[in-house]
């Protein structure tokens, strides 16, 4: 076996990660509230909560309910505005080491315009990834995700208030991933990124009411990989511009699962919430393959598909 | 924005005890480094039960007992995860993380403490009454004798008078905990009273109630479903009112669990 | 407790049933199959394996993988034809005492009505249920199940061919299910059913290639089960015709769900392989909660949804 | 079109023994009512491991022995099912299904049997030689001695000459046993060999290869992934020859596992 140590570091967009972990949206706070447990410093990239131009108070309790092998939430993208994360999280971001992606999100065009613009030059952020897919807002936010012309529309009017790489999120939602996908790269984006959850609900059978204060939430988990594979691959084979893959990661084969794929980056998502280490354990995972298979690099293994 | 002082761990303990007590209750004692010092009452660990394969969340208990290097916790078994746990034998391991989130005051003086359990809620309150500088009573209800006897013998060798109610009556009063609880508070009007409590919100709720009649401070410990543990998810959120009166959305596991009454807004 | 025996017996579009379970299309065969093992009388109703025109060889293998909380499949909608179907099974399922609804698909709009014109009129025949929605072929299948308007045209020509109840089974990727579900309604359905699986995708990391023959399959099983609440939901709330739900059926409580959520009747799919016994136990399952609930009957129950 | 005549059961059955044997190989013996009129050598059950929430397909395993009312069988512990079958207690329930399949023909007579059996593919082939009416020679195959040496002496207390061969030449000949078996038969070329193979698809091919030169039958057990086990979701389809020359699929769970090589098309 042995061999020389498989190359580890990737850049995707013009970010530089040590390694293509990453960890996804929503499930990893603003980073601080990991550190206790978590070294940061190892991780290939932090992905931040999703961020709107003022603050939001998202949606009421409950908002997350356990299902066969996931969860289903309805945060309501609950966040403390983009002053009050550059003003209160992004200083302690800034000592850690990792690139910083902020998942941005707004209601309409206009504020996504304005968060754009509010990030841009920011020092410490590596990133924008355009939240078009969260399921938990009515606010349009779903016709942006499943809709090629509204979504380009969203992500040509940042590009043009920012220099910072822009990552669309795409949504599993969307009838033809690949028309979705060539819409995000046509439209000025550096990379794309998916998937998000997926649309669900849950009911108490005993009070006959849904088990979530917004009824409807999104679907998270290791139930849901086999469908973000499947996703990514149609992504993928559609685009040149690199995918971040996402879903249901719980171990590294789940993560090479994805890159095989044809993701170049991949994010660990609800497993941060089984178990805080499940970043390191993918990464170590991810090297251990490189190993074993004699390959020399992530990049050999991302897009390796046969038939 | 810092992280805490106090650094939680994330752990492979191994089982070190595992007893069925009375009614659906069980006791679990891990090997925990260091956890006597760490620990405060109030605080909770979070628990992946193990050989459960399907569920992704881990399972908040509070800290029922912490000395030296030995974790204790009080459970029922009341779903998938508590029967799974109830299947660990004494010497596996089991993934645990914790101390987590703000626990009970302990420094309190010149008050007569009440500490008032609903159900597993004696858990916290059994280890506070040890660590707390000063005694006094504890009301501790339940549906039935099987859920009140639970630690009542500790509460009294620890020197706290102990009074208990059951919703059928098997064992002392008759009714809701709260009933003996408010005629109590109402003869020990004049005195400086101070409430612990731990159990559902109807019971949390109604202390709360009884403390702002008489100006008394509560603190309360909240049961919310949780997520990450860890403040990251916003999952476990409660509506309170911050410093300035204005409402927002604090997170249990991490703001709480033990809230002082009067910042709660139900 | 206790009270009168509560209702069990439900009637969909015309087919008594003497319960709302039913077992789904693909995960039962022609019933024969399972005969063995389960007092076929007992279901509500068997959907057959789906049946095309002319036989039909399905996919190479592998066609089946295991994933959490689920499977993806790629039969391929192997099949023997209308002929091979009417000849060789439906003389046993004549004998059984259950409503068999034949679940049918063509690859064309023209092949859709010749197999719904041959079963016109066939004794033992209750219903059709018209899979719109199969992951598994390519020549259109998939159209028909996501485009509201070609959907409409295969149920309408279907509509004119035959007299019996029309079931159009809904895809789970349709972008806006109650618009398909009005589609369907306005094309003549006698009720939807839904969900079929959702498109998914294994990769052997070993050897780097896909662990089904045909790449692409389809995800079943409880792993799915709040997101085909979420889509019962929502159909049901859009149509006045009964809703067949299905989707993850492992226990009753899962049916319960289905049914609060505006299903009138339910199938096991998926959970016939864990367990053949899942469909009379889902049925015992749901009479304990009528009478739990002190209800009537199953009718109460049925999109009882509270808020 | 009709059910099969010999109707398999669905049962959960009681654990009467579970031993750890040689490798990763385990035993493990089930109450099963008159499972040994029943049961056919080469038919297998089902079974549902236990404790395995996150998984939604049973397992299928060779009927190995079937006596009166134990049903047992022979395992080799290589995924999640397996593992969580090595965890079940003598006591404990398992659901089980059987028996399943069309097995190997029993009744041959004036014949020299073969058997070749590659790693678990021991167990259906333990389960014939017992009930074959005639003796022959064994020749079982494996990566190393620990996948060959089980049963050796069953085949032996039965009448039978054993032959093995190991890839790494811990045991009886170095690499695949098609090298002994393809040198032997040529030897008996004039006999009238019939063939009974049960391994990896590789080893079958092989036998079928070998059985067409000589033109003598084999009888070749598939091991395909299975779903339902009862013929209903075609996932376990090989392709084969059906009387008329046509090629078609076959249902490995209940046309088969057994098929005559000569319906094979690989
Ligand atoms: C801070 C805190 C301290 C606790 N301390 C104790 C204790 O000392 N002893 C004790 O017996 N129990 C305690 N609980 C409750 C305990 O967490 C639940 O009983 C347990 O999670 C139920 O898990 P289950 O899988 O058996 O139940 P299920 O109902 O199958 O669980 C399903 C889901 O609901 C969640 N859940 C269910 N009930 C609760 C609940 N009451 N609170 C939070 N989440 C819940 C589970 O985490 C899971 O996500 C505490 C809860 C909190 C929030
Ligand atoms: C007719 C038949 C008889 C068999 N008899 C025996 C026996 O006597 N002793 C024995 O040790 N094994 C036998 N096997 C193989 C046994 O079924 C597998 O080893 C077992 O299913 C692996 O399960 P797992 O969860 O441990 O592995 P995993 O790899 O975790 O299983 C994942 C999935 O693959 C399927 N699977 C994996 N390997 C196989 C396989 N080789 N065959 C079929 N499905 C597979 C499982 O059912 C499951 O769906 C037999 C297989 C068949 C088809
Ligand atoms: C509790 C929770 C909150 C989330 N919040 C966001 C968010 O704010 N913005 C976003 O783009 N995605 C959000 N997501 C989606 C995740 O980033 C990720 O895309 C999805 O959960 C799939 O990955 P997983 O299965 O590994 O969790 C959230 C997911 C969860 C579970
Ligand atoms: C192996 C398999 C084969 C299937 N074949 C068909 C089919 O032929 N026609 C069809 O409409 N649906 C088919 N389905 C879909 C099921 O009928 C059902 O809609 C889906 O599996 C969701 O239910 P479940 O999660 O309970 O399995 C098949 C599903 C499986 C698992
Ligand atoms: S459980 Fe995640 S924020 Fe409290
Ligand atoms: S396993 Fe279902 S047909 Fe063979």
């Amino acid at each position: 076996m042995a061999g020389a140590t498989p190359r580890m570091a990737v850049e995707i967009a013009g970010i530089r990660m040590r390694n293509p972990v990453m960890v996804a949206s929503g499930t990893f706070g603003y980073g601080v509230e990991f550190a206790d447990v978590l070294d940061l410093g190892r991780l290939g990239a932090i992905v931040v909560k999703g961020i709107r131009i003022e603050p939001w108070a998202g949606n009421r309790a409950p908002r997350m309910v356990e299902t066969p092998c996931g969860l289903v939430n309805a945060i309501g993208l609950q966040n403390p505005g983009a002053e009050g994360f550059i003003r209160d999280y992004l200083p302690f971001l800034r000592t850690q080491g990792v690139p910083v992606i902020v998942n941005v999100w707004g209601r309409t065009i206009e504020e996504y315009k304005r968060v754009a613009t509010r990030f841009d030059g920011v020092e410490g952020v590596s990133g924008l990834e355009l939240n078009i897919s969260c399921p938990n807002i009515k606010e349009g936010g779903i016709a942006f995700g499943t809709d090629p012309k509204m979504a380009g529309r969203v992500i040509a009017a940042a590009r043009k208030v920012t220099k910072l790489p822009l990552i669309p999120k795409l949504s599993p939602n969307a009838p033809d991933i690949a028309r979705m996908a060539r819409a995000a790269e046509d439209s000025g984006a550096d990379a794309i990124s998916l998937i998000n959850t997926i649309p669900a609900m849950v009911i108490n059978v005993e009070t006959r009411r849904p088990e979530l204060a917004n009824v409807v939430g999104g679907l998270s988990g290791p139930a849901i990989h086999p469908v973000a594979v499947r996703l990514v691959w149609e992504a993928a084979r559609a685009v040149k511009i690199p995918v971040i893959g996402m879903g249901g990661i719980a171990e590294a084969r789940d993560a090479i699962e994805l890159m095989i794929a044809g993701a170049s980056a991949v994010a660990v998502g609800t497993a941060n919430f089984t178990n805080p280490h499940t970043a390191p354990r993918v990464i170590d995972g991810i090297k251990d393959y490189l190993l074993r298979h004699r390959m020399r690099g992530v990049k050999q293994l991302v897009g390796s598909l046969g038939r | 924005m810092q992280p805490r002082k106090q650094t939680p761990r994330l752990v492979r303990a191994r089982v070190r005890e595992h007893k069925a007590l009375r009614g659906d209750y069980r006791f679990l004692a891990l090997e925990f480094q260091a956890i006597g010092s760490l620990a405060q009452p109030g605080q909770f660990v979070h628990l992946r039960a193990p050989q459960l394969a399907a569920r992704v969340l881990r399972r908040p208990f509070s800290i029922y007992s912490a000395k030296g290097n030995r974790l204790g916790i009080l459970y029922k078994t009341v779903g998938q995860g508590t029967r799974a746990l109830a299947e660990v034998a004494v010497g596996e391991r089991v993934d645990v993380m914790g101390p987590l989130g703000r626990g009970f005051p302990t420094d309190r003086t010149g008050i007569v403490p009440v500490l008032v359990a609903g159900g597993y809620g004696v858990a916290p309150l059994s280890f506070l009454a040890g660590r707390l500088r000063v005694r006094g009573v504890v009301f501790v209800g339940g549906a039935s004798a099987r859920d009140v006897v639970l630690c009542v013998e500790d509460f009294r060798k620890l020197g706290w008078e102990v009074r208990t109610a059951t919703e059928d009556g098997s064992r002392g009063i008759k009714g809701l905990i709260t009933a003996p609880l408010d005629a109590w508070a109402r003869k020990n009007r004049s005195q400086p009273l101070e409430f612990f409590a731990c159990g559902p919100d109807g019971l949390l709720e109604a202390v709360g109630r009884l403390a702002a009649k008489g100006r008394w401070k509560a603190w309360l410990s909240l049961d919310k479903h949780m997520g990450c543990g860890l403040g990251a998810c916003l999952a476990c959120v409660q509506k309170v009112r911050d410093a300035s009166g204005k409402e927002t959305w604090a997170r249990v596991c991490r703001d709480g669990p033990v809230f002082e009454a009067a910042e709660i807004v139900w």
